[in-house]
């Protein structure tokens, strides 16, 4: 069995293991005791809360306060014309109007819009009422992108750079200065901008080519993509979409598996808009030159460390030797259990 | 009249046998998973719903052909969907290595141009081009190329093997009885093939299968049965899981069961069963 | 005899075989007439070329000296002028006793009326009937090679050139298919060349018998068998003509058999 | 001596031949890949990237050997952890499928009660198990289980055939010479089967290849190549996607090499070549 | 012959075959002793039994009715006192030469030594020294069979049953392996019961022939065949006695041709 596990008995005192599990299995991986813990987004952190099995560690705001997580972007030639522009500009509304709507349902819990964003959610998610309640606890619903917004997202690419899949060529390559430089013209607020002008429309501005859209699979980050496709959230019986002219439609594909999904779906162009995580829409933006650029935030924060439920580990330190579960080295996730551990003075290796 | 009452009662009792003993071992065998299920729920293991009870899952699969799922499809739509890039991608196998097996194995020149080619992509298992084939071909054809080369090279080298096997007598038999190279072709080398080309037919299928449901669980192109496997995994709907596979199992079996039954058809209709 | 029109003509065949880097002269100085009408037995040693003599007479393989014609014309290739029957039957195993007989005929392009007209005229000769539509792994093998002759004559050719017909036969059916051949040869009146192992086969059947030397092949001695049809083998005729073929014989497989045990004694894959 | 000279330009000459078909094939295979990279690139087609030069490839496949990835690991790290599981999994398979073909080859109570589970369990493809094995088994049986399942039928189909097809004289000879049931087995029946068993093993290697890449790809797990190709694309270093595609294939020749060489070693062995 | 001790002696047997619906009568009252030493051949139409009056002596069939012993001994499955060599050879393949001689040896938990001692005795006596080391896959026809005597004689039984032990063989090499057989068989003193189809080779070889009727198998008539060996096949004695036993199975063969012309002339298959 030592041979088997070839890096498991070496019992370093400052090093993490991790392996790659896709989040849906986290949970299970932590029951069955094949890992010792894992890093994951809502609601795969409180499934394992609510569930009994597991607890939290960390959350991702004690290792990162207000870190941007999902974000929406535009494929560029989708947004080349007057007409396209127009229909982010209004997309950008819808999605300001239904974050804003979940905010304030949140914000009172005993009422009716409190009740509906949990169906939505329950729907959504294909999760139970209190896994849903338990997960909108511990996210951010905004689309503002402001300045720690930018910085954090230099900050990953930087963190790309350090382990070498992202090079200075690249962001040269792309005409770009550096890496502030590149988030600068990768973010682009305009369209939000341009959304405050938006107002609710009788008539649909593409009846024939609806926006096809990118979103993943029961991520409740993307929670505001599911509020404004909703019919039951204006009383006018329309969905936000439509109520401001649009008709959206989920591209093929949709819902996808993760953010480098919804990425290649833009590259062989079958998505106009999608919501996806930051880091891939960095990544693939710069080593496949897929041509996108950020317009909103989605949410920032959302994100756990999970241990088993009846474990001692109470601290990053007591990860030591141990197996994490992450959902790749392409996520946000891996990026902030690397940065928690740094802090910590601790490493972490994959283990084989 | 008394040996065909004795002739009746020797088959039954074979089928009997056959009957029971299928019988007792699937028993066997859903007794012993409800046994683990109820195990694992019993002693409250954490990952208990990864082993839904069988009668959830007969359930679930009942229910997956009637109410839409959280994609809003039915299983049948999902069905559909593999069985649309199957048959795509079988029609272009076929259409490709069936010409392509029999010129490689007649002409050395066609097949020391074609072989290296060949050698470079048959051991690379389909399912590596998903990341690449999903962009460039995209989300029809993509899934339906990666069929393609599953399916691709067991007709191809059943094919080619065929075409090496041809009896060289009956060649010279034809010769002697006046056939050109076209006759010889057509009527010599084609027919003797085809038993090859039906094994390759049957082995491709069965590989096809495979990924088609490894291409939709990896990628996601809209629909399919491995696409629904995936996406009732990632909502942790494990007794859909199951139903998902199930439903897999039997497409696998009708499948080559058809492929079984035409070949059956060929054999006799060439008079060689 | 002698009057007769000559029909297959060899004159001076050498056939030498590369392999690898051996070359195995197989036929030498190997000359023969068969005159038109006749049955000529070819007998001789295992390996002595007999198989290799009808395969260039039917075209399917080449010489590397001499000439063959078969009614006046230099062969060159295969083709329907030349029925050959096969050891092996050679049978398509995918298609019926008339798709098989037929199988020359469709070559030719003949109308399907046609065709079911003169595979229905040799299905009848080679006493087939009922059997039109079987495969031919439902036949046994005495069965198989009336199919393998009535696919040869379907197609009307000058001459018929068999290579151990019944070779696979059990002793029984190859007595019966001895008669058989006899009569569809007198109903046909086809040039007949006739290869066999067996001395009692060539002296049942044969105008003349052609007895090999071991390889390189060439004709030994020619015997002609002047007795009359229907034969008896237990003749004192029969036995006699049986008797000198035989001796011939002997000698030419002794030297065979030295050869082999020289070789190093491996004879030749069964 | 003349001949031996002959011989000499016969073969170098068909040698030649072959070596120039193959490699005018596979330059017109790179030049056409070339070609079509830099249309897309001229093109400025959005998935440009996607199809890297082959240049690109062959310095990624050689950077990937010596230059630690995102992961941490070489390519050699990937392979041995590929190779880990293909081996498992296949000892596993060998282990269970020689037996169990073997009895249900030679007894029709063994092949009534083992067929039904064998046909609920053949016609699902490997991979549908993932979502369940990755929980159940976890992170290193989890992948072997999948491998198992690919390599386990071919196995067992093998032998199967094989006791089936085993000459009843050779059994009614080993029986004249005073042979009892065991001897038979081991003398007759297991020699016999040998062969079938090769063409398993072989067949099984192919399956339990793609299994593990497309294992590696879809449930992730840590190190191997299909993780490397998997995370090689979330990264979108296409051209590191492309050098481990090469790697598998050349572990794929090599694996198939290497059983074909065993393969012809034991018939030579057996006097069967 | 009269005052020598039986060693073969079948009484009265009976064979039913059941396929599916038809029962098939294969051998009815079928008796026959054969002595210590003597070489009997068994003869008689395709079908009429020959092989299964041998598999039931061998062991390897189970009787319907009568009584079979060897040596004295009620006869109750196959072993290794009953000698058997197949048509088919049946060598194991993946068995050197040696290796096949020496399988019965090998059960018999013989020492590796006297494995060799005794598998060499044999390999000289048929005469396939220096092909020890060398799979059956290398070996033409009649050296295959070699190995089969050899093999079936390693045990050292009492008996040797054969079943057209040449049948596969052509023409010369059957010649050959009977002068072969026949000095192995004044060599080693065993009793043999040989099957063949061929009328020559029971006249070359027997001390009786069995004269078969057609199914269901009977004996019809016993020939002695008092002549000196070696024998010579274009003698007036032997050809006397092959034209008697010629006549005897004729008349046997011609029953079978007509039942299989009513059973719908298919014969059996190839
Ligand atoms: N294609 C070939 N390549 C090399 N040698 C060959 C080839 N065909 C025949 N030979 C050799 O030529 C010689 C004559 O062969 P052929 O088959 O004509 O003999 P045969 O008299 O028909 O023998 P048999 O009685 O065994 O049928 C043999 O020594 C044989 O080994
Ligand atoms: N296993 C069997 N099942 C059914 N019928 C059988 C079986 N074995 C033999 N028979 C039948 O029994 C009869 C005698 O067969 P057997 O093989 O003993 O004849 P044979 O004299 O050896 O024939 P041949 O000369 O063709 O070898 C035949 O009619 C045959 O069809
Ligand atoms: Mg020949
Ligand atoms: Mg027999």
């Amino acid at each position: 069995y030592v041979v088997l596990d070839s890096n498991d008995g070496d019992g370093a005192t400052n090093v993490v293991y991790y392996t790659v599990v896709p989040p849906a299995s986290m949970k299970g991986a932590l029951a069955a005791g094949q890992i010792d813990g894992y890093i994951a987004w809502e609601p795969f952190v409180s499934d394992s809360v609510v569930g009994g099995v597991g607890k939290v560690l960390e959350w991702s705001e004690e290792i990162a306060p207000n870190h941007p997580c999902c974000v929406v972007a535009v494929h560029n030639p989708f947004v080349s014309d007057q007409e396209g522009q127009e229909l982010a500009a209004r997309f950008m509304r819808a999605h300001m109007d239904a974050t804003d709507w979940i905010n304030a349902a949140m914000a009172d819990k005993e009422s009716a819009e409190y009740d509906l964003l949990k169906n939505i959610s329950v729907e959504f998610t294909m999760r139970n009422e209190s896994v849903v309640e338990e997960a909108l606890q511990h996210m951010q619903f905004r689309y503002v992108m402001d300045d720690q917004f930018s910085t954090a997202l230099e900050n990953f690419t930087g963190m790309y750079m350090d382990i070498g899949v992202v090079d200075e060529e690249k962001i040269a390559g792309g005409g770009y200065e550096n890496v502030t430089d590149f988030i600068d013209h990768y973010v682009n607020e305009s369209y939000l901008g341009l959304a405050t002008s938006v107002e609710p429309s009788d008539t649909i501005l593409n009846p024939d080519s609806a926006i096809r859209l990118g979103f993943l699979l029961g991520d409740i980050h993307q929670l505001a993509q599911a509020v404004a496709s909703s019919t039951d959230v204006l009383v006018n019986g329309k969905s936000m979409f439509e109520d401001y002219g649009l008709n959206v439609e989920n591209a093929i594909g949709a819902p996808f598996a993760n953010g480098g999904a919804v990425m290649d779906a833009f590259a062989g162009g079958y998505v106009d808009i999608g919501y996806l995580g930051s880091p891939p829409a960095i990544l693939k933006h710069l080593n496949a030159e897929i041509d996108t650029t950020i317009v909103a935030q989605a949410n920032s924060e959302g994100s756990a460390i999970v241990v088993e439920a009846g474990s001692g580990i109470t601290s990053l330190e007591g990860l030591a030797g141990k197996t994490v579960a992450t959902p790749g080295e392409s996520s946000i996730q891996f990026l902030l259990l690397k940065m928690a551990l740094q802090w910590e003075g601790m490493e972490l290796k994959i283990k084989t | 009249m008394k040996s065909i009452v004795r002739l009746a009662r020797g088959v039954m009792s074979r089928n009997w046998r056959r009957v029971l003993l299928g019988g007792l071992s699937i028993a066997v065998f859903i007794g012993a998973w409800q046994a683990y299920s109820w195990y694992l729920n019993a002693n409250d293991y954490g990952y208990a719903a990864y082993i839904p009870y069988p009668g959830e899952v007969a359930e679930a699969f009942l229910d997956s052909f009637v109410t839409t799922d959280a994609t809003g499809l039915l299983m049948m739509d999902h069905i559909f969907a593999s069985l649309k890039r199957i048959f795509l991608g079988f029609t272009l196998a076929f259409v490709i290595a069936l010409p392509a097996g029999l010129l490689m194995g007649s002409y050395q020149t066609s097949e020391g141009l074609g072989m290296p080619i060949v050698e470079i992509f048959r051991p690379i298992p389909p399912l590596a081009w998903i990341p690449i084939f999903l962009v460039v071909l995209g989300h029809l054809w993509g899934p339906v190329a990666i069929v393609f080369f599953g399916i691709f090279f067991p007709i191809l080298f059943n094919v080619m093997l065929g075409v090496k096997r041809v009896d060289p007598i009956l060649i010279d038999a034809a010769k002697t009885l006046g056939a050109g190279r076209q006759h010889i072709f057509f009527k010599v080398v084609l027919p003797f093939t085809t038993p090859y080309l039906m094994t390759g037919i049957k082995v491709g299928l069965g590989i096809g299968w495979m990924c088609i449901v490894a291409a939709e669980m990896v990628g996601q192109y809209g629909g399919g049965v491995g696409y629904y496997i995936w996406a009732m995994n990632e909502f942790s709907l494990y007794d859909y899981v199951f139903a998902g596979i199930a439903v897999i199992a039997i497409l696998g079996i009708l499948t080559t069961g058809v492929a079984g039954q035409i070949e059956r058809r060929l054999y006799i209709w060439m008079g060689m069963k | 005899m002698d009057g007769d029109e000559v029909n297959i003509r060899m004159e001076n065949l050498l056939k030498v075989f590369k392999e690898d880097t051996r070359e195995i002269v197989a036929l030498k100085g190997f000359s023969l007439d068969v005159v038109d009408g006749e049955l000529v037995c070819l007998l001789g040693p295992s390996g002595c070329g007999k198989t290799t003599v009808l395969r260039i007479a039917a075209g399917l393989e080449t010489k590397s000296g001499g000439h063959v014609s078969v009614s006046g014309e230099e062969v060159s290739g295969a083709g329907p002028n030349r029925g050959v029957v096969f050891q092996e039957f050679a049978l398509f195993p995918w298609r019926t006793v008339r798709k098989n007989i037929e199988f020359g005929l469709e070559i030719k392009k003949m109308s399907a009326d046609e065709r079911e007209a003169i595979s229905s005229k040799y299905i009848d000769l080679v006493n087939l009937e009922g059997f039109e539509n079987v495969h031919p792994q439902k036949l046994s093998g005495g069965m198989k090679q009336r199919v393998g002759i009535a696919r040869a004559l379907a197609n009307d050719p000058a001459v018929l050139l068999m290579d151990e017909p019944f070779g696979a036969l059990d002793a029984q059916t190859r007595n019966l298919m001895q008669k058989e051949l006899l009569r569809i040869w007198s109903a046909t009146k086809k040039t007949v060349l006739f290869v066999t192992h067996s001395v009692d086969e060539a002296v049942f059947l044969a105008d003349r018998i052609v007895v090999m030397t071991a390889r390189p092949g060439m004709v030994k001695k020619i015997i002609s068998v002047a007795l009359p049809r229907p034969r008896e083998r237990t003749s004192a005729d029969f036995i006699t003509i049986r008797s000198e073929v035989l001796q011939v014989l002997e000698a030419e497989f002794k030297k065979t058999m030295m050869r082999e045990m020289s070789d190093g004694g491996v004879e030749h894959k069964a």
